[in-house]
């Protein structure tokens, strides 16, 4: 979290809204995030939180409001092109390609890139998770629920993204596990990818994290940076379980 | 609650829609057409409702729905034709009480067989899912019309007779082969009808909202979860296919009953696909639009004989067209328009 | 000058005479003189979509030709045409017959195809509606159905006459067959074929079939009668099929005597097919459209202009029934001190048209036939011709 | 949960089968479940896929109102046992005993209707129906009505239809979730969804219910919320409950024995403090480094 | 017995041939494309147009409908199927059912329903004797195609960028977008490369079977997706292998049982076959993970 202070925005939202059919599901949000910094998205089921991120990411379409990538709008970009420009989105429930290896889907996931760099990152994500390298050639629809989880996250970082966006990683893993997700998020950032991070676990997502958002019902009610909203006594009360 | 309302809905539409045309029709204010037409509209509403059954309710998607059709329409002439031959053909004049009882049983007799070939198909095919169900009931559909093709069924002194040799015939021939059943006595009714289209109904959504009908929804819904609750899924799959293919036999009595002549030809794939695009068309489980669909497309190509040459082309065209605008979400909400509001205010 | 005007004026007073007295022409008097006046309301009903199209299509060009030579012999009497199509669908045959009742249509040439024929004339025998059908052949369609006529040959007609053939003519010894056992015009022919050849003592010696769904491949049945030794085949199919068996029969080298019926006219108009595959093929059949009759030449010509294809037995026949009818109510007003068929009722002209076609001395000159007489059951009389392929063209028999 | 008292139940194995395999240790149970039959039992359970042995000599008995936790590193095995429990996978070898009945030869659904009752790690809904429908699911082989009745509304349909009804409700409310009776099961919210997956296997009347990682996406007060409401699950209907879960403030604060799997077998089995402490269990699953 | 096995492997390999580009579109974008057998009749007209009306060499000819079919095949993805998208796969279905009409119809009004008879473009290529029996030009034609087709097909798929995006896309749309993938581009691909093998194959069967009317691609259509399943629909040399052993069970059954049409032993093995191995002969059974 050193480098936030000279960090340039990188991606910029305002004034978002998004419907599902006719539930309102984000009801005009404002946020950034800086290069270089960790931003997390905090709030109850519901909140909107994944709504958010695959918004961004282009899974979703906004009913108004503007995204902006490096000073770029991407409202309307494609979302295969936005990640072509740096963006990564480990989504929610997972989505990896279930029928096809484990290899294969990391391979997926470095899609823009040329293959020596592809072989080259794969490499760094078997050692972040050994556990992706034993099971390569496994179906990984087969894996097991947290399995899935690395292999979502391994597959994101296999793009080498300026921004990667993570919903929940840590969902459905181990706690020795959990513990080494957010290691890994720590040292993707110190290595210098900007991270916007969406996590069940506010406690140890503040507690790494430069700044943070409070998202209830659609809406943003509370902002700062994570330190501050991990004592605001409001927060601790709703999402860290007293 | 609200599937228990627009069941009433249904027995409603159907009864307005049969006192309205009876009405035109004996004050002979219909056309001949729409007149000709009737019979085989509540047949392929039959159809449509007993397809979604299987469709919309079980999730399975059937692409032989014809063949079952085909089972209880011939089965239908057969019955027809062997009491008949029982009677004097004379005393069927004018004496609506006994037409509408050889309709009856040849309706029930229909259904029945058509039910034993839903049962025997389903037994082994429900195992298999998605398209494979599929293909497998298309399969089914074309070996029943293929087997008809050389079915020869003729009645003499001795009783009724099955045969595969066209030059068996002897008698009074009821079945042969390609050329199918000549000589039908025409007995259907649209009274007649629209009494089978409710009983249908009643039966299907009388199912639907039973614990029957829960489970079959919720093995369409999760499978695994299904089971994981107790529910034994061949059981239910079964039971919405056979109680479909019966559905769909008493149709087909009812279709035959109405014309001269049928042939196997007609119920083929081609058919099948006829009844599915009713039941995509009227929303996929909504027993409503299946009613109005399969009205509507089956008058369609009627209408557009003014079209001449280029009739089926529009037709292929509307097709098209309704396809992709009522899955088209500003086309939805423009439909939703004012309950849309209601909603929203409700929610806030 | 003064004549010619005073004739096209007649005419025109004479279609409208209902409005208008006749300003004293007394050619325009629809009674009293034997004239035929009025306009005549025709349907005619076949397959101009779908796999059937062909056929449907044939007819209705045949039809169309017919009735403007008819509307050009007298403007008093004009047919005005109304052709609906059946996709070959028993169903929506009997649809489009519905539509020709609400348009007001007054007689009906029709169905093209069997099985829609029996749907519809079971329907217009109880309605009352003449029809004349130009090639639904099976005597179902006929049979104990008054009011309805057939211009071509009935099956049984087609299957024993060629039976007959075959044995008369010693043409051969050993007969295959190969029919289409989805269809119930060739199975039709085929039955009446079998029980006739047997009864000739015609030995058939293989039997073999095929369905619209696997009219592709015919290689085993043609092994079948090669093995069992056939020297002549015995198709009675349409000639579609006909051009592929033809065909794969050649790349096999198995050549005998190929005897067609009348569906298989039209094989050597197929755009593109090799007529020498169809050398030596005899097929019995009404029509030849290299007959050098004038009344055959002209159809010909004028078909040609039209369509830009040579007339098949099924255009032929459709042009004959326009021309069967238009005689029959000209026959009918001859002896009846004329007759002004507008307005009339389907019923009264049902009622006229079955008295004059079962008369024994009305007979129509056709290009499908000459003498054309029809007996009570509605069924044509007309002699067959047999003909055979050389060079590329009929030769009669 | 210092309250809680384990003792040690004589368990399935012999002394010469506990020299044979390698069992690590003898059933526990509550001293509340002493003199009560074991609700399940497993001997010698395990599975192959192709080259991998997802699960072997998984043996365990449980209690009859006990609140088991399985826990282990992703992949240990933990979601394949439930799935060998409840007949998904047929078990390669070894035997399920259900109040003493092997299970052999049972599916999924026999072996619901003899008493196991599940939730599923990726939430398993019958989405397009209603809560309340959901939950009449579960009802459904208590609801004794066949088809002919349901089709002609006899009145044993009104009776049986009011009484699943109402026995719905009640469910329901053990969670709070009664006013959304007529909600579709899949606009409800991911943790509400959870909930409702708890209802509808309890529906079922188990003797035994199978939780996989019920508290998954849920925050803090949720979780909570949960903790309180299974135990109350199992007093109110005097059942077992075993549970996989990650999250160790739940399986710490209501798991009376826990069993920890890794690689596919059983490492340890224990009461809660006895696991927290286990340096096995430490090395291999909690980490050196948790924050509790 | 050899040559109908000669026989059913000659009528097979065109089913076969059908079937690939089925198998193709069917296991990328997840839809039963029911219009594939017109977009062969289409090829087959667009040749034989580019051969007798203008006079072109078969080669340029049958490139020619490669092209026709080509860009059809883009542009009904785009105006039909790509709005939709997010619609369930039975409005698709039924769209392509539409399509289906719309191209039969099409083609009734431009060539009418005269038939054409396909020339004979392989006539230089000698038959080869086998016993009795005689394997045509065309035949070794066909077969040499599916077999180069096949391998081409697998090696593209499994092995090329464009390939890869393509399995990744009948995954799953969305997170195939989330990896850069452009997904509307790559069903468009499908669909092209599906109706340029459509096009050949239209080539072929008439060449096979040289009667060409609106209705040719309609029952061929129909056993080729028969054949698809047979093999395992989504696998390539499942389809191949299906469609092959579609056609010899459809002669055999014929000449064994003349008198009852083939088609009820071929859906027959078709049923058993399915209720032996539930997805087909080379398709994988993958158990849902629960
Ligand atoms: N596909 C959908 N259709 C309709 N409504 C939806 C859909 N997905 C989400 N919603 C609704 O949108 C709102 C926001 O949901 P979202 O998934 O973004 O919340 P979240 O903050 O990510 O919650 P969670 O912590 O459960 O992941 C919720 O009210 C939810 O019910
Ligand atoms: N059908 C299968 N085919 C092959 N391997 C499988 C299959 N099902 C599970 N496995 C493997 O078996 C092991 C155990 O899986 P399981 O789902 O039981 O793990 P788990 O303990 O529930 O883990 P998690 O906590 O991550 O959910 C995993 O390594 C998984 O990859
Ligand atoms: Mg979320
Ligand atoms: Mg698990």
């Amino acid at each position: 979290m050193a480098n936030s202070e000279n960090g340039k925005t990188m991606l910029k939202v305002e004034d978002l809204n998004v419907y599902y059919g006719s539930i309102h599901a984000i009801k005009g949000i404002s946020f950034e995030v800086n290069q270089g910094e960790i931003v997390t998205l905090i709030g109850a089921n519901g909140a909107g939180k994944s709504t958010t991120l695959n918004t961004v990411g282009g899974l979703l379409k906004a009913s108004s409001g503007t995204i902006e990538f490096e000073g770029k709008s991407i409202a309307g970009t494609p979302a295969h092109k936005v990640v072509s420009e740096g963006m990564a989105l480990c989504p929610e429930g997972r989505r990896i390609f279930q029928r096809l290896t484990v290899k294969e889907n990391l391979e997926m996931g470095a899609y823009t890139r040329n293959k020596a760099e592809a072989d080259e990152t794969i490499e760094k994500v078997y050692e972040q998770f050994p556990r992706l390298k034993e099971r390569f050639r496994q179906i990984a629809g087969t894996l097991s629920g947290g399995e899935q989880q690395m292999l979502a996250m391994g597959r994101a970082l296999m793009s080498k993204p300026k921004l990667i966006m993570l919903d929940e990683p840590s969902m459905g893993l181990a706690p020795i596990l959990v513990q080494q997700i957010f290691d890994i998020i720590e040292s993707l950032n110190k290595d210098g990818t900007t991270i916007l991070l969406v996590e069940q676990n506010a406690q140890m997502a503040l507690s790494i994290a430069d700044r943070a958002y409070v998202l209830e019902t659609g809406r943003i009610v509370n902002s700062g940076t994570g330190d501050s909203l991990l004592h605001d006594d409001s927060v601790r009360r709703a999402y860290l379980g007293g | 609650m609200k599937r228990s309302k627009n069941r009433f809905v249904n027995y409603i539409i159907v009864l307005v829609f049969f006192v309205v045309f009876q009405i035109l029709l004996s004050t002979g204010h219909l056309s001949s057409l729409i007149t000709g037409q009737l019979i085989p509209i509540v047949a392929y509403m039959i159809m449509a409702v007993s397809l979604n059954l299987v469709v919309g309710i079980s999730g399975e998607l059937s692409l032989g729905h014809a063949g079952f059709m085909s089972v209880g329409a011939f089965t239908g002439v057969i019955v027809e034709a062997a009491l008949l031959s029982k009677m004097d053909p004379s005393a069927l004049n004018g004496n609506m009480g006994m037409q509408m009882l050889i309709l009856a049983v040849a309706i029930v007799i229909g259904a029945a067989v058509a039910a034993v070939a839903g049962f025997l198909i389903g037994i082994p095919v429900l195992r298999l899912n998605g398209d494979y169900l599929a293909i497998v009931t298309l399969a089914f559909g074309e070996i029943i019309k293929n087997l008809l093709y050389c079915l020869y069924v003729y009645i003499d002194d001795r009783g009724l007779h099955f045969s595969l040799d066209p030059n068996s015939l002897n008698g009074t021939t009821v079945l042969n082969g390609p050329m199918g059943a000549l000589g039908i006595k025409k007995i259907s009714t649209f009274a007649a009808g629209c009494v089978l289209l409710l009983i249908v109904l009643f039966i299907i959504q009388n199912l639907i909202n039973s614990k029957s009908g829960r489970a079959i929804m919720a093995i369409r819904d999760n499978r695994i979860a299904a089971e994981a609750s107790g529910l034994h899924v061949t059981k239910y799959k079964l039971m919405a296919f056979v109680t479909s293919a019966a559905m769909a036999g008493a149709a087909g009595a009812l279709y035959a009953l109405n014309y001269s002549t049928i042939v196997p030809k007609k119920f083929d794939f081609n058919t099948s696909i006829l009844v599915l695009v009713f039941v995509v068309l009227g929303g996929i489980g909504n027993m409503t639009g299946s009613l109005i669909a399969a009205a509507l497309l089956t008058v369609l190509p009627e209408m557009l004989r003014e079209f001449s040459t280029y009739r089926m082309l529009i037709y292929a065209i509307v097709l098209i067209a309704v396809m992709l605008l009522t899955n088209n979400a500003k086309f939805k909400a423009f439909l939703n328009g004012p309950f849309h509001k209601e909603k929203k205010e409700g929610k806030e | 000058g003064e004549t010619a005007n005073g004739n096209n004026g007649a005419a025109t007073t004479g279609d409208q005479n209902q409005d208008q007295p006749a300003d004293g022409q007394t050619s325009a008097e629809p009674a009293g003189d034997g004239a035929l006046t009025g306009t005549l309301n025709l349907g005619v009903i076949g397959p101009m979509t779908g796999a059937a199209a062909l056929y449907g299509n044939a007819v209705k060009n045949g039809a169309e030709i017919a009735v403007e030579e008819i509307n050009a012999i007298d403007p008093a009497f004009q047919i005005s045409l109304d052709v609906q199509d059946d996709v070959h669908d028993p169903e929506i045959s009997v649809n489009a017959y519905q539509t020709l009742k609400d348009n007001k249509v007054q007689v009906i040439v029709g169905t093209v195809t069997t099985s829609p024929c029996l749907a519809v004339s079971a329907e217009a025998n109880s309605d009352r509606v003449f029809m004349l059908t130009p090639s639904a052949s099976s005597p179902s369609v006929t049979e104990g159905k008054d009011n309805i006529f057939q211009l071509c040959f009935s099956d049984p007609n087609q299957g024993s006459a060629s039976a007959q053939y075959i044995s008369d003519n010693k043409l051969a010894t050993k007969v295959a067959v190969i029919y289409n056992n989805g269809d119930a015009y060739s199975t039709g022919i085929y039955q009446t074929f079998k029980s006739k050849a047997s009864e000739l003592g015609l030995e058939v010696v293989s039997e073999t079939t095929f369905t619209d769904d696997t009219a592709t491949d015919f290689t085993v049945q043609l092994k079948a009668a090669q093995d069992a030794g056939a020297d002549l085949l015995f198709l009675p199919i349409y000639y579609q099929p006909a051009s592929l068996i033809l065909k794969q029969a050649s790349d096999m080298g198995f050549s005998p005597k190929m005897f067609g019926v009348d569906g298989m006219d039209g094989i050597l108009t197929m755009e593109g097919f090799d007529t020498k595959l169809a050398e030596g093929v005899i097929l019995l059949t009404p029509f030849s459209a290299d007959a050098e009759d004038e009344a055959t030449a002209n159809f010909v010509k004028k078909f040609n202009d039209k369509v830009g294809e040579t007339p098949s037995q099924f255009a032929a026949d459709g042009y004959d029934c326009p021309y069967a009818i238009y005689r029959a109510l000209e026959f009918y007003a001859a002896k009846n001190g004329g007759l002004d068929v507008t307005d009339m009722s389907y019923a009264d002209l049902c009622e006229i048209l079955i008295s004059v076609f079962t008369d024994p001395s009305f007979s129509v000159d056709g290009i499908t036939g000459q003498g054309m007489v029809w007996d009570a059951n509605g069924e044509v009389n007309k002699a067959p011709k047999a003909v055979v392929i050389e060079n590329g063209v009929y030769v009669g028999m | 949960m210092s309250d809680i008292k384990v003792v040690e139940k004589p368990g399935p194995f012999t002394e010469e089968e506990k020299k044979l395999v390698n069992v690590p240790s003898d059933t526990f149970v509550t001293e509340r479940d002493k003199d009560k039959p074991l609700v399940l039992e497993t001997r010698h359970l395990g599975i192959d896929f192709g080259g991998l042995t997802a699960v072997d000599e998984f043996n365990i008995g449980i209690g009859a109102t006990e609140i088991t936790g399985l826990i282990g590193p992703n992949g240990a095995g933990k979601t394949t046992v439930f799935n060998l429990l409840t007949k998904v996978y047929e078990p390669t070898r070894g035997s399920i005993l259900l109040n003493g009945v092997d299970t052999h030869g049972m599916n999924p659904a026999s072996v619901n209707q003899a008493g196991i009752a599940r939730t599923f790690q990726n939430i398993r809904l019958f989405d397009k129906l209603t809560v309340e429908e959901n939950v009449k699911i579960g009802l459904h082989n208590r609801t004794d009505y066949g088809m002919f009745t349901g089709i002609f509304r006899l009145p044993k349909y009104w009776k049986e239809e009011k009484k699943s009804h109402e026995i719905a409700l009640e469910l329901l409310d053990i969670f709070g979730m009664a006013d959304q009776a007529d909600v579709r099961a899949d606009s409800l919210p991911y943790g509400a969804q959870r909930r409702l997956e708890i209802v509808r296997a309890l529906a079922t009347d188990p003797k035994i219910l199978l939780l996989d990682e019920p508290a998954a996406g849920m925050n803090p007060s949720e979780t909570e919320e949960l903790m309180k409401n299974i135990a109350k699950i199992r007093d109110t209907f005097g059942i077992a409950v075993m549970l996989i879960e990650h999250d160790m403030k739940l399986v710490m604060g209501i798991c009376e024995v826990i069993a920890v799997l890794n690689f596919g077998k059983i490492i340890a089995k224990g009461t809660p403090s006895e696991i927290r402490s286990n340096p096995q269990v430490i090395e291999a699953y909690l980490g050196s480094k948790k924050d509790e | 017995m050899l040559t109908y096995l000669i026989n059913g492997i000659s009528l097979g390999s065109v089913y076969a041939i059908i079937a690939l580009g089925y198998t193709m579109v069917y296991g990328i974008a997840k839809m039963l494309n029911f219009a594939h057998g017109d977009i062969i009749m289409v090829g087959g007209y667009a040749s034989f147009c580019a051969m007798s009306y203008l006079g072109w060499p078969p080669a340029v000819a049958v490139l020619f409908s490669i092209g026709v079919c080509t860009v059809l095949g883009i542009v009904i993805e785009r105006l039909a199927y790509k709005p939709l998208r997010s619609a369930t796969s039975l409005a698709v279905l039924i769209t392509a059912i539409g399509v289906s009409y719309f191209l039969q119809n099409v083609a009734l009004l431009v060539w009418t329903s005269n038939p054409k008879v396909y020339p004979n473009i392989f006539e230089k290529i000698p038959p080869i004797t086998v016993g009795e029996a005689q394997i045509s030009g065309v035949t070794m034609v066909t077969i040499l195609a599916n077999i180069v087709i096949m391998i081409a097909l697998t090696l593209f798929t499994g092995k090329t960028r464009m390939g890869k995006a393509m399995r990744a896309v009948s995954e799953d749309k969305g997170a195939a977008t989330l990896m850069g993938i452009n997904v509307n581009f790559t069903i468009s691909m499908t669909f092209a490369i599906g109706s340029g093998l459509a096009a050949i194959a239209g080539v072929l069967l008439c060449t096979a079977y040289p009667n060409l009317v609106p209705t040719t691609g309609a029952m061929p259509g129909i056993k080729a997706f028969v054949a698809a399943v047979f093999g395992g629909i989504g696998s390539i040399p499942g389809a191949m292998i299906g469609g092959i052993l579609l056609g010899v069970i459809e002669i055999v059954a014929r000449a064994l049982v003349p008198d009852v049409p083939s088609d009820i032993f071929v859906f027959a093995v078709l049923i058993i076959v399915l209720l032996v191995k539930p997805s087909g002969l080379l398709g994988k059974t993958v158990r849902e993970k629960v």
